[in-house]
């Protein structure tokens, strides 16, 4: 048992680690989210082109934001599992596709509720779209993969070869509106040129996605040190852990 | 050893006939049935058809996916290959090839018939046959990784789906927006290369991929 | 033994190794050496690890723990080194339904790395008593002819480690016999062997060990 | 303030119901992930307390006989 | 015993979860691919939608129809069924019924969000999911016949689909023609009419028809 | 024995019968009859038509020539009266993957017409020796720990007549010990067996008769 306490130790202390954390970023993500609401709602002003539709913006663009990011993260995390063969990675990777297959659903939700006002449909074949939506299919693909698969090991590597492999479709999507000339539209916010939308509308929908941010890292270590208690369950610390509750 | 796996495979195939008819007549059908349901209007017809015949190829592939490694699977002859000398990625390069010499061949011998149906002209007749040379190649070299990874899952089947045809999409719009193209008049150039890369790319990349991964479903 | 022997002597070691499958540890702190001309036979009740020893021991597995060498270096750096020198045959005889008995020898063989012509395969099933049913599709041979086409591999495929689990079922006593021989004539030519069986059988070899789990 | 009243406000000027709509599917979302995940460890933690339980009592019973 | 076979069958269906979706997963993916083929213009897509997802429903009704009898034939069921005191016809017609339940109603619900993708206006939206609801159930009817004869046999994949194919095309061409007719204003009520008279004779004829094509094939 | 006691007792009768496989003939001329409390075990090398023997003396094959009784009549016209008094197990285990051993048990006994709940499927299993292993999925059990979910059904099925090909294969010595055990049982209570095997094993029954085949 003292061998395998030396080789577990560094999901126990992970554990620990991420279970004074999250109770941080759970509060941050309420805190800015409705600092994010108030501003969406109360401050900014009404788009002069879009009226009020706009105001789905505040929620379509972090979440679409999110749900790729979410993925390069998985991706990486998995590659790195595979790699060096470390399984906190690969749990982390885990943990983090269904919030990232939440936040894609909602892009496209959110995406569709605003088509059909702007573009008067609610889904178009459009590169991003249609990019977006392969994204959905490949956290779903991830998921079940790993769900199939009994032995976590194997369902650790299976599911990295797959975030790997699908992880072109991120810069597909990202590039999508330079590459075909779509409906949707291209992006507004970029590091070397000075943002085209009022200031107030862009501070809403930063610190949304701040908020989303707060909100996915805290559920992801929630989620992880639920895998971990899953995996563990045989070995000495998570005994101690229920003899001492 | 290369040539051996793919003569193996295809000496399976024909005696296991019913199989690849299976594939090809799946295509047909498919190709077929969608006049039917379209409307006889050749205008219609016309502008589907490439549309129609890759995504029917695609789905033939697809379906027959699962058989690429099941067999070897069960009776333990990979096992074998896995520790065999040779290179796995080679040998997983052989399986896919010969999976594209059964399902992927007939289907391009086929396609210029079935693109008559649909009123064609001869021209794009060609660029139809030769986007689906290049493009079925990929397929099966892509559907490689998917089925390592799925082997000897429970519902195997939707799983490949599912993992493989987000992969599959890029060249079904390459594939089919090449024979746009050249009924547009805007040459099919560009697309041809696009899927010679991508199968350059997956020539390259897939065998090891699908090698490394069929390693890790026999762990 | 001085390291420049061991490049021609070639052992199989294994150390400290543990066996884990779901939730359960099946073996730990199992050690070994095979050494030329010596023949491992590995014991135990239904479902004690054997098949997983050997699955590891050629690199099909991996150890929860512990290491195997092959000639002083881990097998998995070796790779192609060392599935070149080793033939495993396991529970499931590998042998393709649709394809004759000399089909599947070849083949077989070929992806082993040996490729032999018809002839030699020939020859190779007529030393195993399948004289006669080299052009049958496997599907239609009974259940000890299947594991002679197997079996045959052996004769043909030149490797000095032979892993075999439970290579002697559904063999009937000729069979026994003549498995027995070879794996003897094998042993005498300077080869391993590790090999798994629930039936009585006496092997003449240099050394032999048994190796017992749990 | 730019809303007049509640109804203004909800109306969205004409496009509450995509509005809304995006808003409250998001609020599931949230809402649904945050409770999955909180009955996910719950369950995990009564399972981890029964196995607990019984490897005690296999320990107990090796140690008595 | 009619109720018991159907809710033995959704059990088993149940358990096998894999196998439901795929139906259903395959009916999404092909309707999905086609624009991504065809291109974007959604003129175009709206005048394909009727005939690319009957078309769809049909294949994917198709597929899963080797599931119908050969689990129960492989493990022996079935012969305990051909001896059952019970109306063999009434035993078959439950197992149609059952494999509607579980491959052609998940069609159906899923209809009207695919066919919202190729912008269809609500009223075609609702055509198209009541003459799948229609249509659906003597797909798998005389499916079941094809199912029947084809037990056991060689390649009976392709066999299936030789046998079935002719006599599914009515049922696609009306129903595809009923959401058609109803876009060009011109109401779809003869084809749902005639959608409706299929059902009937089929619910009489192909129980019976599959019964006797059950006995011949068990012989 | 007078017609009437012979529906008391059953006998299971084989007369002047033929196999041909392909276009070889595996044996002709052979005749046996089996009585309760009789175990009768077929011998013979590999590809002797062993296996063929058993599957028409359980009606999946027609022999070339002859017949066979149960009870005094062809067991064909006799249908599922014989099919009930009957269990066999093939060379081929019969157990699903997905299932688990428990699951495996409990339908291939109610497919025999012998529902049983999950307590003595569990019993049975644990007579087996597979306690604590009744509830993963058969694919990760040994080969010898498949071999005995197969054998389990012997304990529950209540038939007269067992005819069982090589039910020995990949068993350890505690599990022959115990089939051999559970057969002798089923042969004192008055049973009837068939069996092949290539191992040396004996088995006490009142009357034991050996049929040779090539
Ligand atoms: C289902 C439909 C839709 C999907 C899948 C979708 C997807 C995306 C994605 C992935 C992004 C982030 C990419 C980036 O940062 O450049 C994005 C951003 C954005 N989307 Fe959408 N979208 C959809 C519909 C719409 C509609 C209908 C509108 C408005 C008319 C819209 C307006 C925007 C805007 C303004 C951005 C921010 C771009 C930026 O500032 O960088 N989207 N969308
Ligand atoms: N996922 C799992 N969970 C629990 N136990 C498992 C799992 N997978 C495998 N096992 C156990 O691991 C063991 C595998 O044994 P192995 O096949 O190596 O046995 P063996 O010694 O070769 O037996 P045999 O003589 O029957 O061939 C079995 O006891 C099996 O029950
Ligand atoms: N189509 C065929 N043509 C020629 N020979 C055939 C054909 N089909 C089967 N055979 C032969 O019939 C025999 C079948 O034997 P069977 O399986 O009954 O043997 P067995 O006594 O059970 O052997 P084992 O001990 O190996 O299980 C084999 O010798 C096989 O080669
Ligand atoms: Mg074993
Ligand atoms: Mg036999």
């Amino acid at each position: 048992m003292a061998i395998n306490w030396f080789k577990y130790s560094s999901p126990a202390s992970f554990y620990f680690l991420a279970g004074k954390m999250i109770p941080f970023f759970s509060i941050a993500a309420v805190i800015l989210c409705l600092a994010g609401l108030y501003i969406g709602f109360f401050v900014a002003p009404t788009d002069f082109q879009q009226g009020e539709a706009y105001r789905i913006i505040f929620i379509h663009v972090p979440a679409a934001w999110m749900s790729m990011f979410l993925y390069v993260v998985m991706a990486m995390w998995s590659g790195i599992g595979l790699a060096f063969n470390t399984r906190l990675s690969s749990m982390v990777a885990t943990a983090i596709a269904p919030t990232g297959a939440m936040f894609t659903f909602l892009a496209l939700w959110t995406g569709a509720l605003w088509g059909k006002p702007m573009w008067g449909t609610w889904w178009v074949w459009d590169a991003r779209l249609t990019s977006e939506l392969i994204l959905l299919f490949l956290y779903i693909g991830f998921m079940s993969l790993q769900a199939a698969i009994d032995d976590p090991r194997r369902a650790d590597k299976a599911g990295a070869m797959i975030a790997l492999v699908g992880v072109v479709n991120v810069p597909i999507i990202y590039f999508s509106v330079k590459w075909w000339n779509t409906l949707h539209q291209g992006a507004s916010v970029s590091l070397t040129q000075s943002p085209k939308m009022a200031t107030t509308m862009l501070t809403g929908m930063l610190i949304m996605s701040l908020a989303c941010w707060m909100y996915a890292i805290a559920m992801v270590l929630i989620r992880t040190r639920a895998v971990i208690l899953e995996r563990e369950r045989h070995t000495a610390w998570v005994g101690e852990l229920q003899g001492a509750a | 050893m290369f040539l051996w796996i793919i003569q193996r495979d295809l000496l399976l195939a024909m005696r296991r006939r019913a199989d690849v008819l299976t594939t090809l007549f799946f295509f047909i059908i498919v190709v077929s049935l969608f006049p039917l349901g379209v409307g006889p209007e050749m205008n219609m017809l016309r502008i589907m058809a490439p549309g129609v015949v890759w995504v029917a190829a695609l789905l033939a592939s697809m379906l027959s996916l699962g058989r690429m490694f099941s067999g070897d699977h069960l009776d333990g002859t990979l096992e074998q290959m896995l520790i065999s000398p040779q290179s796995l990625s080679l040998l997983v390069l052989g399986k896919a090839l010969a999976h594209w010499l059964v399902t992927g061949v007939p289907l391009v011998l086929m396609a210029p018939v079935l693109g008559i149906q649909y009123d064609l002209p001869a021209d794009a007749l060609l660029v139809l046959t030769a986007s689906l040379l290049l493009g079925t190649p990929v397929l099966s070299l892509i559907g490689a990784i998917g089925a390592a990874l799925t082997l000897g899952l429970r519902g195997g089947g939707v799983l490949v789906s599912l993992l493989v045809l987000p992969l599959y999409i890029p060249i079904l719009i390459f594939g089919a927006g090449a024979v746009e193209a050249s009924t547009a008049g805007l040459g099919a150039g560009a697309h041809m290369s696009l899927l010679g890369a991508f199968l350059l790319a997956s020539l390259v990349l897939a065998p090891w991929t699908a090698a490394v991964s069929l390693r890790i479903s026999m762990e | 033994m001085p390291a420049f022997l061991a490049s021609i002597m070639p052992t199989l070691q294994g150390s400290d190794l543990a066996c884990v499958r779901g939730d359960r540890q099946l073996f730990k702190h199992v050690n070994f050496s095979l050494e030329t001309g010596g023949l491992m036979q590995v014991q135990g009740p239904n479902g004690s690890g054997k098949t997983s020893l050997l699955r590891m021991l050629c690199g099909l597995a991996t150890p929860a723990q512990g290491e195997i060498r092959w000639d002083g270096s881990e097998i998995r750096s070796l790779g192609g080194a060392y599935f070149g020198a080793m033939t495993y045959l396991g529970h499931s005889s590998g042998v393709k339904d649709d394809l004759t008995a000399i089909e599947n020898l070849r083949i077989s063989s070929a992806l082993a790395g040996a490729e032999i012509d018809g002839e030699k395969a020939h020859e190779a099933l007529q030393h195993m008593g399948l004289g006669g049913r080299e052009l049958l599709p496997a599907k239609v041979l009974s259940q000890g002819q299947r594991r002679r086409v197997t079996l045959a591999r052996l004769l043909v495929c030149g490797t000095v480690l032979w892993i075999l689990d439970e290579p002697l079922t559904a063999l009937d006593t000729t069979a026994v016999k003549l498995v027995q021989g070879v794996m003897e004539q094998h042993l005498k030519q300077g080869g391993m062997i590790v090999m798994t069986t629930h039936q009585e059988i006496e092997i003449a070899a240099v050394a032999t060990q048994r190796l017992q789990l749990a | 303030m730019i809303w007049t009243s509640l109804s203004d406000f909800l109306d969205m000027g004409g496009y509450g119901f995509y509005v809304w709509g995006s808003y409250l599917v998001f609020l599931i979302c949230i809402a649904g992930e945050i409770i999955l995940v909180s009955n996910r460890k719950r369950t995990l933690l009564k399972h981890l307390s029964l196995i607990h339980q019984s490897t005690k009592q296999e320990k107990r019973n090796e140690t008595s006989s």
